[in-house]
């Protein structure tokens, strides 16, 4: 089966917009030679200190991919894989697929693109990516058969290839040199060669403050229209510079008065200000948001009951947690599926426990039963990352008036994160319950939602639950081929999460941007690109 | 003199011995896991546990003491766990704007102060007096990211005087890079003042109750003359050593300067360094830090000797 | 009373008709009330009088100087050549001041600025009232400072303050004061600060220049002595009044006011006392070749030290006193401190009572210190002022064992013993005059009960009259507990009050040792000699109000001998 | 007896004795209009600060998120925060917290430091080897100190008042010690090692208390400086967590909202500013009354 482009990709509104596009483009290559070289400024979500998209999922990481490296495929907006950088064709037993890489494409240094550095790219990539690693289980070989062609061949059905290839988010699949591909998984790149749009200018990097990026003006985009990470990465400013800016107060005077062009994330409170400025629009670039959550730990008491892991579910609410950290009902929404709304497998299946709540009286009830005896509940709280300070402060009130005994635990963000990986009991520095926020791509369906792998201690993501049978329902799910039948399956894996609480979703929210009126058509996806983008002088 | 140097320089060895055993230790024995900042949030154990043996955070304490210190001794201060950039490299990428608002800073502060001094000190126990002492102190009483945001908000936003955030290098002309470091300095300069304009205010009380300050006068001259030649230069050496003192001071306006006003200097470094458990780049900085420091009161201490003909080294 | 008369005299170059000072605050209290001095010119007044008589601040005032906001003229006039300085502008001050009137003052030491050359220092007085050309400005500093006779002009010049001492500092100050010639000249104590034999410089050349110029001198001293040697005219001054005025030679034959016969009585005079019979030959302290020397050598580089005592060789026997007599520097000092063991001797030996003491051990040495007792020199530094004057007593006795009841009620009787009423017992020190702290500090020394009391310069911070008194203190609590004392002064005078045998010292070095009398009286040595021919006021002997019969270097009194 | 009138009241003309009045009779006519008016707001703040379970209207972590960011009202007179806690209470009760932080880092470092300066300022060896360390310690900037303290070891109040007192302590220790090395050499020092007094005798006795005037000024300028640290704290994201309200977690939380409600940094800063505020003047007051030297300077 070959899967191309499909002629409905093509409606006429976009063909017109794409003739546009390349009339300005021509019309600007024509007049704005002499002019000052158009640059962006933008000031993302956090300043930017390590440049292996690989060895980290931090999201500023993984942005600063997009920039420099091409994507083996694409996902469009309709969240079906597209080609990108190859073609594929699969094997009519689905067990072999031919990925076919496309004419024009060039490492930063001159060199041709081969499918020796996509095989080199895709196993390190294997090692590091959740979904990935579940593929490779099934993987016979990786090999490439030309200077053009991969061969990936599978051992047994594995339906999930191609979306997890494609998928924005999490890791996506960037193509490095061999050379830098075959760093070890778990050393960081020093060489930052990419065949993307952009090219790094390493000179200018100066890690948490600022990294420039400019205009890779040998890169061939793709003839048809950008669609989420999909077609034609066309590049219309000569430079891209992120500034980092450590004081969010600061941001936001820079992008009201003009300093910056682009601000990723307002924060809600703020939002008036910008608002009311002409010289900007304000709007969530997204369509899928971030679902927020907390995470309980299986290992130490009390929440090693699943009694009361469900009390301390009962006893949180979404709207409260939202009400604190997002304030504004135009960007948040109440949520039940652990697949994020608006996604192919988004399901209301069991979620009546937290969609009810907070309700006190049942968890009250709840404990009584489960003879809790007042162990304190300790959670906690980042207080350097603002996306993340709300919701423990609105819980931990939330679980007391339940009758939890809660010993919130305020710290910077990178404590949480090396104690949240400690498996110790409390007292020698282990923990009980925490926050974290995703993009919806990178929990939308059962395999590549970090939280839903019941492999305890040594797989299972930090709370470690030990739940053989959610791994069964999973292997199930990936082994599926009718799409009726995933999304049952999925339904069945949310509810029986649900029901050992392995994670409490407290809602989804979106994040708006603040955008200079100078910029215009930028691509709208959950991952901030800068290719497609204009800027007028 | 050279000699006085010398032994001074010999003396700060062990001062800096201490600071980086100090440091050291601080940092290794509490809690915090580079490897979990590099991974992100979805590593596992086995992911986290191969990047510190990468980093080489498995080795016993003393052996990354001694790797450490003997880099250190061959001028190596190592790279970033995090971003794998060379120390030197991060540090003199963040040099020059914390050094520019320290010396403006310093510039506004000394304009300022001391003049504030003198007067208060010389109309001692008047009106005067207690008002330039009210105004320093009430600068040293608010918080100085609060100082930023007014300052900000009055000349940047409502006044549009000067831009709000930023840096530009002196070598891109004086004027960008000045109108971008006013409002820092300034900011900074008011928690300084308030300590120099005091201690110039104290010296110069203790000097203008000197007999030679009676004999100056008795002598017919100008009170300006009694004032700044007689009565300053030898109020000079505590107002000096206050400045020295006043530099640990400043790092930590500097810190929060540099975020409000979005300096890419070395405080910012040094916090996200902390916050990122970045140990070569916290340890380089912090003996950078103290080094300055000694110096700068080493350099202090040479300097009484041109304010005062006593001291001789 | 005298001295008030208010008609002016024509020519007078200062007048100070009726002045009032008081200080600032809510409640004024008055500092000075209603003086009145004239001073002629040429002449040389002196204005005589203890510490807080007001004598300064009449000095001050005439000059514009009062501090600001603590006191002020609130009456009165001061005439300088006919022009009223007390309603004078500020700026017009300024003008008077190195121009009609100076003022020199009682510490060369500080009242200098460290900062600036001496060059620079005269230099801005002629830039602020000449329009004098930089060459001009630089040959009358040269010029001045030959007047007062300062060796190496041009080096002088470069100088900093402290690279002089204190006698040319003194010189510098007053080549300031006189540079542009004024009218009156104000020394207020400008030599108590000196040794004798420097003062005696600066006497003759203020003498000398006064001739010179015609400048009209008012001289402040506290010291009659002085007073007898320069003054033409005498203004006596207690309490911020002026009690008696007149000639010198009325004012010390004849003084009318019991306050002056008093003041005069109590100088003391340069002739020893009657020797005293031996009550014992028990040695009770003795140095054998003892010597410290400081900074020997440090760390990096071997350096001489700074010999401060070398070879002394000293014996007090039981109840008698052996002064130690020097100027500054010359090791008296040091000697004192090494029996005490307040610093570490550097070699000799110190025996107290036959057991060595130089190279105790602090702990070794506890016993012995009980035997051996200080006096400061300094009363109002050397009682802790947080300790009640009891604490201070009974602290000494309690650390060797005595009961804390019976350490107080013993020290009772010790304030009676020294004067004081046994109640003072339960104040603190502030609440006492500088001659009654003295007292104190003598009953905690005696509390220990010791055989030898090392007085440190322990008169020289009071003034005459209450000197006299702690003297005569200090001789009656000899005579009663048979003590012996090693008495350190720098003033010939008071050791010929006092002392049984004398030791003079110069550089670290004994320079001469031996009996009061003999030493004074026929001195071998010419440093001891020129020590007496120094000493102010010797050619009169007060108590008597009579002038002394023999010229210097003779025997001063023969009933001694 | 004619004893001479004291030094204090002759002015210049006296002998250069300095009286060193250590204890100073305070005449309360005399009290200055500043320092009063300083001593009279720090005293209702520690009064708000002590009895802020009584007067403040809330529980300070009691949080309504669906009525966050209030505007002052008669239930709210500062307002709500970003969680809808009431800004009153939370700023009473952030004046135990920060005063808590003052006055315990005050405290602390003197109680450290004033041992340590007088051991170093009577032995030389120890000296050698503490003033070494004091200077290593000094030589690392407090704020960055205090930051990896507290992101190091976690945040609580008790953390953050470790982190900002430890750099305090060589400042005191060097003060006590400079106060020794001075007094040692006073006359009434030499005179109780004349009566055989043993040495901790002698500093306890004779050398502690020369320390006590400087310590209680520095101790103000540590308590200030300790308030304004912890504020410093909070905003770099290393301060005392947002269940225990203090002056500086208060304003740093209410800094994003600077422009839109300037009561929740308004408020807490203005409390904050008149505590230093007076702290500094009643230990500048301090400063001049208990200074020996500048006393008599003032008088002369």
């Amino acid at each position: 089966m070959s899967y191309l482009p499909t002629a409905s990709a093509f409606k006429p509104s976009r063909l017109f917009r794409a003739a546009m596009l390349a009339s300005c483009v021509a019309f600007a290559g024509l007049s704005a030679a002499p002019v000052d070289a158009q640059e962006i400024r933008a000031v993302m979500h956090s300043g930017i200190r390590v440049l292996d998209p690989v060895i980290t999922t931090a999201h500023i990481t993984r942005n600063h991919g997009y920039m420099i490296y091409d994507t083996l495929l694409g996902m469009d907006e309709n969240l079906k894989p597209q080609p990108q950088m190859a073609s594929w064709e699969v094997s009519d037993d689905g067990l072999t697929y031919t990925f076919t890489l496309r004419d024009g494409l060039k490492w930063h240094d001159g060199a041709p693109v081969t499918a020796k550095d996509v095989v080199a790219s895709l196993k390190r990539w294997g090692q590091k990516d959740g979904g990935a690693q579940m593929m490779f289980k099934s993987v016979d070989s990786l090999e490439a058969t030309d200077d053009k062609t991969a061969v990936l061949k599978l051992k047994e059905p594995f339906n999930y290839v191609l979306e997890l290839m494609a998928k924005p988010s999490g890791l996506p699949t960037f193509i490095m040199p061999e050379r830098v591909a075959n760093t070890p998984a778990g050393e960081t790149i020093t060489d930052y060669t990419g065949s993307g749009p952009f090219k790094f200018v390493e000179a200018e990097y100066e890690p948490g403050v600022k990294a420039v990026y400019e205009k890779n003006e040998d890169y061939v985009p793709r003839d048809e229209p950008p669609s989420w990470t999909s077609g034609g990465k066309v590049v219309n400013v000569d430079k891209v510079t992120w500034v980092t800016m450590p004081d969010v107060q600061t941001a936001v005077n820079a992008v009201n008065g003009g300093e910056i062009d682009y601000l990723e994330q307002v924060p809600f409170d703020l939002l008036p200000i910008l608002q009311s400025n002409p010289e900007l629009t304000v709007e969530v670039v997204s369509p899928l948001g971030y679902q927020t959550m907390g995470r309980l730990n299986w290992l130490n008491p009390p929440f090693d009951n699943v009694k009361i892991r469900q009390a301390a579910m009962l006893a949180l609410g979404q709207q409260p947690i939202l009400a604190a950290l997002v304030g504004n009902p135009e960007y948040m929404d109440e949520c039940g599926s652990m697949y994020g709304c608006g996604t192919p497998f988004a399901t209301d299946a069991g979620d009546e426990m937290i969609m009810d709540g907070p309700q006190p009286e049942k968890a009250k009830a709840l404990l009584d039963e489960a003879g809790y005896d007042g162990t304190p509940i300790l959670l906690m709280q980042p207080t350097d990352v603002a996306a993340l300070t709300a919701q423990p402060v609105v819980a931990a009130q939330q679980l007391r008036e339940a009758g939890f005994t809660v010993d919130m635990q305020p710290m910077d963000w990178q404590t949480l994160v090396t104690r949240r990986a400690s498996q110790a009991p409390v007292s020698e520095g282990g923990w009980n319950m925490f926050f974290t926020n995703w993009i919806i791509p990178e929990v939308w369906s059962p395999i590549n939602n970090p939280m839903l792998n019941g492999g305890g201690k040594e797989a299972a993501w930090f709370g470690w639950p030990d739940d053989p049978k959610l791994d069964e329902l999973r292997t199930e799910f990936a082994q599926a081929t009718d799409e009726a039948e995933q999304k049952r399956i999925a339904a069945e894996i949310q509810k029986h999460a649900y029901e050992v609480v392995n994670y409490i979703p407290v809602g989804e929210y979106k994040i708006p941007s603040a955008i200079s009126t100078k910029l215009t058509d930028m691509v709208k996806m959950p991952v901030p690109v800068f290719w497609n983008v204009k800027k007028a002088e | 003199m050279l000699a006085y140097i010398i032994r001074r320089i010999l003396a700060s060895i062990p001062v800096m011995i201490v600071v980086a055993l100090f440091v050291f230790l601080l940092l290794r024995l509490t809690p915090g896991d580079p490897a979990a900042i590099i991974a992100g949030d979805m590593a596992t154990p086995a992911q986290l546990e191969q990047i510190r043996q990468n980093l080489g955070l498995n080795e016993p304490l003393v052996t990354q003491f001694i790797t450490w210190s003997g880099q250190l001794l061959s001028g190596d201060f190592g790279r970033s766990l995090i971003s794998k950039t060379p120390v030197l490299t991060l540090i003199h990428q963040r040099l020059e704007p914390t050094l520019s608002l320290a010396i403006v800073t310093m510039l506004f502060t000394l304009l300022l102060s001391i003049p504030m001094g003198v007067v208060a000190a010389w109309r001692h126990g008047t009106l005067t007096d207690s008002a330039i002492m009210a105004i320093s102190v009430l600068g040293f009483s608010i918080p100085v990211f609060v100082t930023g945001y007014i300052l900000i908000q009055i000349f940047a936003i409502d006044m549009r005087v000067f831009p709000i955030q930023g840096f530009r290098s002196i070598f891109d002309g004086f004027w960008p890079f000045f109108e971008r470091i006013v409002l820092p300095a300034l900011t900074l300069a008011t928690i300084y003042i308030a300590l120099i304009a005091r201690m110039t205010r104290a010296a110069m009380l203790d000097v203008l109750g000197e007999d030679y300050i009676r004999t100056a006068r008795a002598k017919g001259l100008s009170e300006r003359i009694v004032l700044f030649r007689h009565a300053l230069r030898n109020a000079a050496v505590p107002i000096l050593t206050v400045v020295g003192t006043g530099f640990a001071l400043m790092i930590s306006g500097v810190v929060v300067t540099e975020s409000v006003f979005n300096l890419p200097g070395l405080g910012r470094l040094t916090v996200d360094a902390i916050l990122a458990r970045d140990y070569p780049v916290i340890q380089a900085l912090i003996l950078l830090t103290s080094g300055i420091y000694v110096v700068i009161n080493l350099l202090i201490d040479i300097s009484y000797a041109f304010m005062d003909p006593r001291i001789r080294y | 009373m005298t001295g008030q008369e208010t008609n002016d005299r024509k020519g007078d170059v200062l007048v100070v008709e009726n002045l009032v000072v008081e200080t600032g605050g809510r409640r004024p209290a008055p500092i000075l009330n209603g003086v009145s001095l004239r001073v002629a010119p040429g002449e040389t007044v002196c204005l005589v009088g203890e510490s807080g008589s007001g004598k300064s601040v009449t000095s001050l005032a005439t000059m514009g100087l009062l501090p600001k906001g603590a006191l002020a003229v609130s009456s009165g006039r001061i005439l300088v050549e006919g022009e009223d300085v007390v309603s004078a502008s500020p700026s017009r001050l300024r003008q008077l001041r190195a121009t009609r009137m100076s003022m020199i003052f009682q510490e060369p030491m500080t009242a200098l600025n460290p900062v600036l050359t001496i060059e620079r220092q005269l230099e801005e007085v002629l830039s602020a009232h000449s329009q004098m050309s930089g060459a001009e400005r630089r040959s009358r500093i040269r010029d001045i400072l030959s007047l007062v006779r300062l060796p190496d002009v041009e080096r002088m010049c470069r100088s900093y303050p402290h690279q002089l001492s204190g006698g040319q500092r003194q010189r510098v100050m007053i080549a300031m004061a006189l540079v542009l010639e004024p009218k009156l000249l104000i020394a207020d104590e400008p030599t108590t600060a000196l040794d004798v034999t420097t003062q005696k410089e600066i006497l003759k050349l203020v003498a000398d220049i006064q001739k010179r110029l015609g400048t009209s001198v008012l001289f402040i001293t506290h010291d009659m002595g002085v007073v007898a040697d320069i003054a033409d005219r005498v203004y006596v001054m207690r309490h911020g009044n002026i009690v008696e005025d007149g000639p010198i030679g009325d004012i010390l034959k004849d003084p009318k006011r019991d306050y002056t016969r008093n003041l005069l009585t109590a100088v003391p005079a340069l002739h020893p006392r009657e020797a005293r019979a031996r009550i014992s030959n028990e040695v009770v302290l003795s140095t054998t070749e003892l010597g410290m020397t400081y900074g020997a050598s440090s760390l990096f580089r071997k350096r001489a030290g700074t010999v401060a005592a070398k070879d002394v060789n000293l014996t007090l026997t039981r109840g008698r006193t052996l002064g130690v007599v020097g100027e500054s520097g010359s090791g008296k000092s040091t000697v004192a401190r090494c029996v005490m063991r307040l610093i570490d001797p550097t070699e000799g030996s110190i025996r107290l009572r036959n057991q060595e003491i130089a190279g105790l051990s602090r702990r070794a040495l506890r016993p012995a210190r009980k035997r051996i007792q200080m006096i400061f020199q300094d009363p109002n530094r050397s009682l802790n002022p947080r300790l009640t004057v009891g604490d201070s007593i009974t602290e000494g006795p309690i650390n060797y064992g005595a009961s804390p009841d019976a350490a107080r009620t013993r020290a009772k009787e010790l304030l009676e013993l020294v004067g004081l009423p046994a109640d003072a017992i339960d104040r603190h020190p502030h609440q006492f005059s500088g001659g009654q702290r003295q007292r104190i500090a003598i009953a905690r020394a005696l509390a220990m009960e010791p055989d030898v009391l090392v007085a440190d310069e322990a008169v020289s911070a009071l003034d005459v009259s209450v000197q006299a008194q702690v003297l005569d203190l200090l001789d009656d609590i000899q005579a009663r507990l048979g003590v012996a004392l090693l008495f350190i002064t720098h003033d010939l005078r008071v050791a010929a009050q006092i002392c049984d045998d004398v030791v003079v010292m110069q550089h670290g070095r004994i320079v001469e040792y031996g009996p009061t009398a003999e030493v004074l009286g026929h001195p071998r040595e010419a440093y001891t000699r020129e020590l007496i021919e120094a000493a102010p006021g010797r050619h009169w002997d007060f108590p008597n109000f009579r002038p002394l019969p023999t010229p210097s270097g003779g025997p001063v009194d023969g009933a001694t001998l | 007896m004619a004893d001479e009138t004291t030094t204090a009241a002759t002015g210049p003309g006296a002998k250069p004795v300095v009286r060193r009045n250590l204890l100073p009779r305070i005449d309360l006519a005399s009290l200055k209009f500043a320092p009063t008016l300083a001593a009279i707001i720090l005293g209702l703040i520690v009064l708000a600060a002590v009895f802020a379970p009584l007067i403040a209207p809330y529980d300070p972590i009691k949080m309504d998120p669906m009525a966050r960011l209030g505007a002052a009202s008669f239930a709210h007179p500062f307002g709500t925060d970003g969680y809808g806690r009431d800004v009153l209470s939370r700023t009473l009760y952030g004046a135990q917290t920060s005063l808590i932080v003052g006055l315990g880092a005050a405290f602390v470092a003197v109680l450290v430091g004033l041992p340590l300066g007088l051991l170093s300022g009577f032995f030389r060896v120890l000296d050698a080897v503490l003033m070494r360390v004091m200077d290593g310690l000094m030589a690392i900037p407090a704020i960055l100190l205090a930051i990896a303290i507290v992101a190091l070891v976690g945040s609580s109040l008790w953390t953050v008042l470790v982190a900002i007192t430890i750099p305090e302590i060589p400042r005191v220790v060097r003060l006590v010690r400079s106060v020794v090395l001075s007094a040692r050499e006073e006359p009434y020092v030499e005179a109780a090692i004349a009566v055989g007094s043993s040495l901790p005798k002698i500093m306890w006795r004779h050398l502690t208390p020369n320390t006590i005037a400087p310590l209680i000024v520095q101790a103000t300028y540590v308590c200030a400086s300790a308030i304004l640290t912890e504020a410093i704290l909070s905003f770099l994201g290393a301060g005392i967590g947002t269940e225990t309200p203090s002056w500086g977690n208060i304003m740093s939380e209410g800094r994003l909202y600077f422009q839109l409600k300037p009561g929740l940094i308004f408020w807490p800063g203005l409390f904050l500013s008149l505590c230093i505020l007076s702290i500094n003047i009643l230990g500048d007051t301090a400063r001049d009354v208990m200074d020996p030297k500048l006393g008599k300077k003032r008088k002369a």
